[in-house]
C-alpha cells in the first residue's frame, strides 16, 4: 500500500504556489505538513486528493487488489476547512449518507454510525441537527466521517482546529488506531499532533519563487 | 447514489418546501394574465399553453442557481468529486432528485392552473402531458447553469441568464405541441416526439456540461 | 421616408460601433502598454523575461 | 530530430510572449489591409446599381449580411478556442475567447441594427419574433451574458474554464440561427450566397458582398489579435503586482518571525 | 451608514454586476414570451405591460433572499446588530442599497422592453413609472422575508413563500394601473394612489419587521 | 471603565447552557473562558455582545462620558467564529467599511486599515480580495478590524484557530497593547493565550444541570 507524490507543483490563481515537491508514505506512516499561513499547505492537501489539478506532476495509487491506474482521490479521505455536513440534517442522518456515499475501499470496513459518533465522544447527541452543535463539536462529527467509510489515506487539514484538549488526544488516539491498521495519513497542522513517527514537510510558501506564466 | 437522492430528496421537503414555493409562484404568474388580457375567456384559452408553460418555466428558474452551491459552501462537493462514481452520474443523481423535488409538484400543478386560463379538458391534458416530458429538460440545462455557478461569488442571476437561451428550444416545442393537440390541422406527434429527444439529448448533454463545469471550477 | 435615410443609417450605425470597437481595444492596448512600462520603471519584471544586457554574466 | 523540432516550434507559438512578438509584427500589416479592403469594399457597394425589387435598399446588405456571418463565426472561434481551453489547457486558448466575446457582440449588434433599418422599409416594422431574428438575439444575449461572466469571476483561469463549457453547450444556437429560415417559414430570406447547389444571387451583388464581408473578416481578426494582446499584457501586469505584493509580504513576515 | 450603502452597492456592482446582470435576466425572461406566446404583436401589445411587470418581479425576487444571508454568513450581521444605529434604518439602507443596485436598473430598462412587446408610447411610460413607484415595494416587502430567512436554513424558497402573498398586491396594482393608462373607461390615477400607498406603507412596515425578525432570529 | 456581567443565563434550543453567571471587569483586565466543546463558551460570549437574548441576567456597561443606560454590546467588539469580511471585496475596502461603520467610542481612537494591516503583519497584502487569503492570513485581517475602530472591550471566540506559531505571538502582543491602554479583553479559547494576568473562568456546560421550561 503506497501513496507516491511525484514532482507536484500547483497555481493558485495565476501563482505558482509550490514545485516539485515528491514524496512517498507507505502504509502505517505518517507526515505531518507545517509552515507559515499562507504557505501551500491547505493547497498541497487539494492536490493530492485530486480536488485542485496539478499544474505539474501526479498522484499515484498502488495496492494489491486495485487497478494500477485508479485515480489516488479514490483511496483519501479529506478533511477540509469546511465540514461537508448540512446544518439541517441529524448527525446521524449525516453520517449515514457519507457512509453510503462514500463506501468502504477495498481492503477494511467502516464502523457504524453510532459507534463513529461514540468514538469522538459524542455518541449521546447523534439525533441532533448537525446546525445545532458547537463549533468544536460540529469539528468532531466531521471527523467521526472518517471512521464510518474506510479509506486507507487520511488527508486532514487542521484537525484539530476548535478542539479541546481532551478531543485532541482523542483525535490523536484515532489517528494512530488508522496508522496502526496500516493507514496512511497526511495532515497540515499548526500544533503538533502528538505521532511519534510522523516525518515532517515544511512549506516554504513563495521563498520557491513565484513564476508568471505570462 | 439512492443515498444522494434520498439526502437532496429529503433536504429539498425539509428546508422549507421547494415544491411549494415553486407552485406558489406558479400560481401567481398565471394568474396575473388575466389582469392584462381582460377578461376575454376565449382569448384566456387560446394563450392558456403558452401561459402556463411560460409560467412553468420560470419557477423553474427559482432554486436552480442553489443545486450545487449549498454543497460547495459546506465542503460535501469536495466530497463529492472525490468519489469513484462518474460524476456525470451524481449529477443525474442530484438533477432526477431536484425535478422530483421542484419539478413535479409544477406539473401536478398545471391541471388547476389550466382551469383557471378556462383551457379545454383536451388542451389541459396535453399541457400536463407536455410538461412532464419538457420540465426534466430544464432541471438539465439547468445543472449546467448552477455548476458554473458554483465558481461564482454570487450564482443568482446569472446563472438564469445563461440558461434561459438554451431552454428556449424546450419551450418552442412544447407549446407547439400543446397547441396541436388541440387545433385541428397540426399533429401533435411530431413536435411532441421532438421534445422528448430534446429532453433525452438534454439528459446526457447537461450531466455532462455540468460535470465538466465542476471539474473545472474546482480549486 | 427615402430609402436613404436607411442605408445612411445602416452605414452610420455599423461605423459607429466598429470605431467604438476600435477605440476601445486601441484604449485598453495603450493603458495596459503604460501600465506594464510604469512596473518596469519600478524595476519589477518577470523572472523568466530575458534578463536587460549588463546582468549576463 | 524532427519531431523535437516540431514540437519545440509548436511550443514556442503556444508561448506567449512569442505571440506577443508575433503580434505587434503583424498587426500594423493587418490594419492596412483590412483598410484598403474595406475601401474597395465600401465603392463597390455605392457603384453598383440597385436591386429592381428591393430597391436601393439593397445596399443595407453589404454591412448586414458581412456582419451577421461574422457574428457566427466569432462564436465558433470562441468554440474552437473553448476546446483548446478544455483539452490542452493552453492560456493563449483563455484570452482567445475572452477577448473574442466584445467583438462578437458588437458584430451581432450591428447585425441586428442594419437587420431592423432594413426591416423597417421591406416588412413595414423595426422588429417581428421570428425564428431567424430571435435567435440572432439570443446569440447576443448569450454574449452579453458570457461577458458578464467574465467579469464575475477575479481568478482568470477559472473563468476561462467555466466560461469554455459554456460557450461549447451554447453552441446549439449556432445551427439554429443558420438553419431556422429553412426549419421555419419566416419573413427572413433564406440562405442564398452559402448554400449546398451553389450561390443564387446575382454577380452585380456578389463581388461587393464578397469584398465586404472579407474586410469585415480582416478587421475581426486584426481586432482579435490586437485584443488578444491586450489581455495578456493585462494578465501580466496583474501577475507582477502579485508578485511584487508577495515578495514584500514575505520580507515583513521574516522580520516579524524573529521578532516574536 | 453612507459606508454600508457604498459597501452594498460596491458588492452588487462587483460580484458580476447586479444591475447588469438583473436587466440582462429581465430582458432574457421578456424575450422569452413570444416564443410562448407566438410572434402575434397585437396580442403581445396587449399582455405587455402584464409581462414586463412579472419579469421585474422574478428577477427583484430572484436576488432578494440573499439580502442578509450572506451577511450572516461570514459573520457581519453579528457586527451590524451590535452597532448602536437603530437596525430599523440600517435595514432601510440596506434596501435603498439593493433597490439602486438591483430594482432602479430594472426600471431603466424597462422602457426598451416595451418596445419589444411592442407596446405604444403611453403604455411604455405607464409601465415604467408604476414600475418607477411599486418596485421599492417588492425590496421593502422581500428586506422581511430576507431577515425571516436568516435564521433558517436555506431560506431562499421559504423568503418567497412569505414574500410573494405580500408582492401580489403590489404586482396587481402596478398592473391594473399600467392598463388604465391605456384603455380608456378605466381610470389611471385609483390604482396607481394605491400603489404609492402601498410602497409608502411598505416602506415603513418593512423595515420595522425586517429589524424585529433580525433582532429575534439571533442566536 | 467596568463591564458588569450580573446573573447571566442562556438557553440555547431548549436548553439551559448556563446559569446566574457574574463577573465585574474593570479597564485593564482580562478574562479567559476555558471548557471542553460544548460547554457553552461561545454561547456566553454571545450573550455577553447581545447577540442572544440572556434568560435572565443582564450586562452593564459603565464609564465616565457615556449614558448610564448604554447598550453594553456598544462597547464591545466581537470576533466570532467566522470572520465578518466579504470575499468579493479587497482587504483594505473591507477594513475600510468596519472602520466608519463601527466608528470609535469615545474615549479613544482606531488606527488607519494599513496600520492596523501592518500590525498583524500582512500589510502588503492588503490589496487583494479577502477570498483569496489563506485560512490564517484570512484570520488574521479579521484581527485587524478590532484596530481600525476603537472599543474598550474586545470579545474573541478561540481568536488563535488556525493560526501559525509568529501570528499567534503577535495577537499576544496586540492584546497586551489594548490591555495596557486601559482595554478588557473577554476571551473563550482552547490554547493558552499567553496573558499573565488574565483570570480564568472555567465552563461546565450541562454539567451545571439542564433544567426544561417545561
Ligand atoms: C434584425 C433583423 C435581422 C437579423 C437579426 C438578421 C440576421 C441575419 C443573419 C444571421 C444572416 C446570415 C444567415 C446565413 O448565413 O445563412 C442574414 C442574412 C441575410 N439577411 Fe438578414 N437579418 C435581419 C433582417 C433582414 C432583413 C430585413 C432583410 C431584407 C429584407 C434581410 C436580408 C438578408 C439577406 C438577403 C441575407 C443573406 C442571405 C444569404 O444569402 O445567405 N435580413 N441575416
Ligand atoms: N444554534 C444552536 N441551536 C441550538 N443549540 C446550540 C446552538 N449552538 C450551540 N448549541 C448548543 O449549545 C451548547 C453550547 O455551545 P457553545 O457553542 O456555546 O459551546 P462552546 O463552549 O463554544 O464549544 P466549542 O469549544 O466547541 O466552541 C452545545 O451543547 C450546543 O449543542
Ligand atoms: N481561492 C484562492 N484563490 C487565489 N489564491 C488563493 C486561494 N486560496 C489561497 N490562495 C493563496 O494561496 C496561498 C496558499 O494558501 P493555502 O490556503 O494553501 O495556505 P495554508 O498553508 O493552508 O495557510 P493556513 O495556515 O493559513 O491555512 C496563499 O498565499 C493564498 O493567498
Ligand atoms: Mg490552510
Ligand atoms: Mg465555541
Amino acid at each position: 500500500m503506497r501513496l507516491m507524490v511525484e514532482a507536484l507543483s500547483a497555481r493558485r490563481g495565476e501563482d505558482l504556489i509550490f514545485r516539485d515537491i515528491s514524496f512517498t508514505l507507505d502504509g502505517g506512516q505518517s507526515m505531518v505538513l507545517t509552515g507559515r499561513n499562507g504557505s501551500g499547505k491547505s493547497t498541497l492537501l487539494r492536490a493530492v486528493s485530486g480536488l485542485l489539478r496539478p499544474e505539474s506532476g501526479r498522484v499515484i495509487w498502488h495496492s494489491e487488489g486495485t487497478d494500477a491506474d485508479i485515480r489516488a482521490a479514490e483511496a483519501c479521505h479529506y478533511l477540509g476547512h469546511r465540514n461537508a455536513m448540512k446544518a439541517e440534517l441529524s448527525v446521524s442522518e449525516n453520517l449515514g449518507f457519507w457512509k453510503s456515499f462514500i463506501g468502504d475501499f477495498p481492503g477494511g470496513h467502516g464502523v457504524s454510525v453510532g459507534e463513529a459518533a461514540e468514538a469522538v465522544g459524542l455518541g449521546d447527541i447523534a439525533h441532533l441537527p448537525f446546525g445545532y452543535l458547537s463549533a468544536g463539536q460540529q469539528r468532531r462529527m466531521a471527523f467521526a466521517k472518517l471512521l464510518v467509510a474506510w479509506k486507507p489515506v487520511w488527508i486532514l487539514d487542521e484537525p484539530t482546529a476548535a478542539l479541546d484538549v481532551s478531543a485532541e488526544s482523542v483525535f490523536t488516539a484515532l489517528i494512530k488506531t488508522h496508522l496502526s491498521q496500516g493507514g496512511i495519513v497526511l495532515a497540515a497542522t499548526h500544533q503538533p499532533l502528538g505521532l511519534e513517527n510522523a516525518r515532517e514537510l515544511k512549506m516554504t510558501g513563495f521563498a520557491g519563487g513565484t513564476e508568471s506564466m505570462w | 447514489m439512492i443515498a444522494l437522492l434520498l439526502r437532496d430528496l429529503k433536504l429539498s421537503v425539509r428546508a422549507g418546501g421547494g415544491a411549494l414555493i415553486g407552485v406558489l409562484f406558479f400560481t401567481t404568474v398565471v394568474a396575473v394574465i388575466p389582469f392584462g388580457v381582460g377578461p376575454d375567456l376565449n382569448l384566456l384559452s387560446r394563450i392558456g399553453p403558452a401561459i402556463v408553460w411560460i409560467g412553468a418555466l420560470l419557477s423553474a428558474l427559482l432554486g436552480l442557481d442553489r443545486m450545487f452551491q449549498t454543497d460547495r459552501e459546506d465542503g460535501s462537493l469536495d466530497l463529492i468529486l472525490m468519489q469513484e462514481h462518474p460524476l456525470a452520474l451524481t449529477v443525474l443523481v442530484k438533477c432526477l432528485a431536484h425535478w422530483l423535488g421542484n419539478g413535479l409538484p409544477l406539473v401536478i400543478a398545471s391541471p388547476l392552473l389550466g382551469l383557471f386560463m378556462n383551457m379545454d379538458e383536451v388542451a389541459i391534458g396535453a399541457t400536463m402531458l407536455t410538461l412532464l416530458v419538457g420540465t426534466p429538460a430544464l432541471t438539465f440545462i439547468g445543472a449546467v447553469g448552477a455548476a458554473v455557478a458554483v465558481a461564482l461569488p454570487r450564482g443568482g442571476l446569472l446563472v438564469s441568464i445563461l440558461v434561459l437561451p438554451l431552454a428556449i428550444p424546450v419551450l418552442i416545442f412544447g407549446v407547439s405541441a400543446s397547441y396541436a393537440a388541440v387545433q385541428d390541422p397540426a399533429p401533435f406527434m411530431p413536435p411532441f416526439l421532438i421534445l422528448v429527444a430534446i429532453t433525452m439529448f438534454f439528459a446526457v448533454l447537461g450531466p455532462l456540461g455540468a460535470a465538466l463545469a465542476l471539474r473545472n471550477a474546482g480549486d | 421616408m427615402t430609402h436613404g435615410f436607411y442605408i445612411a443609417m445602416s452605414y452610420g450605425i455599423a461605423a459607429l460601433i466598429s470605431l467604438c470597437l476600435i477605440t476601445w481595444v486601441w484604449l485598453d492596448g495603450r493603458a495596459r502598454s503604460k501600465e506594464l512600462a510604469e512596473l518596469e520603471a519600478s524595476g519589477i519584471r518577470r523572472r523568466s523575461a530575458p534578463k536587460p544586457e549588463g546582468e549576463k554574466a | 530530430m524532427p519531431q523535437i523540432a516540431v514540437l519545440t516550434k509548436l511550443t514556442d507559438l503556444a508561448n506567449p510572449t512569442r505571440f506577443l512578438g508575433l503580434a505587434s509584427r503583424i498587426l500594423p500589416w493587418m490594419a492596412g489591409i483590412t483598410a484598403i479592403l474595406f475601401a474597395i469594399g465600401l465603392y463597390l457597394s455605392f457603384a453598383g446599381e440597385g436591386d429592381y425589387q428591393q430597391g436601393m435598399t439593397v445596399r443595407i446588405m453589404y454591412v448586414h449580411v458581412p456582419a451577421a456571418w461574422l457574428s457566427m463565426m466569432c462564436y465558433s472561434v470562441m468554440a474552437a478556442s473553448a476546446i483548446g481551453t478544455l483539452v490542452w489547457r493552453h492560456p493563449l486558448a483563455d484570452v482567445s475567447h475572452k477577448a473574442a466575446a466584445p467583438l462578437g457582440a458588437a458584430f451581432t449588434l450591428i447585425a441586428l441594427a442594419t437587420g431592423s433599418l432594413w426591416g423597417k422599409p421591406m416588412w413595414g416594422t423595426w422588429w417581428v419574433w421570428d425564428a431567424r431574428l430571435t435567435s440572432v438575439f439570443v446569440l447576443f444575449l448569450m454574449y452579453l451574458g458570457l461577458i458578464a461572466l467574465n467579469r464575475a469571476m477575479d481568478d482568470p483561469g477559472k473563468a476561462a474554464r467555466v466560461s469554455s463549457v459554456l460557450i461549447l453547450v451554447g453552441f446549439v444556437n449556432i445551427p439554429i440561427i443558420k438553419f431556422s429560415v429553412e426549419w421555419w417559414n419566416t419573413l427572413h430570406q433564406p440562405a442564398s450566397v452559402i448554400r449546398m447547389g451553389g450561390s443564387t444571387i446575382d454577380s452585380t451583388f456578389l463581388w461587393p458582398l464578397l469584398m465586404m464581408a472579407i474586410a469585415f473578416t480582416m478587421l475581426f481578426f486584426t481586432l482579435h489579435i490586437a485584443a488578444m494582446r491586450n489581455e495578456i499584457w493585462r494578465r501580466r501586469v496583474s501577475a507582477q503586482r502579485r508578485m511584487a505584493a508577495r515578495m514584500a509580504g514575505q520580507k515583513t513576515d521574516n522580520t516579524v518571525e524573529k521578532g516574536a
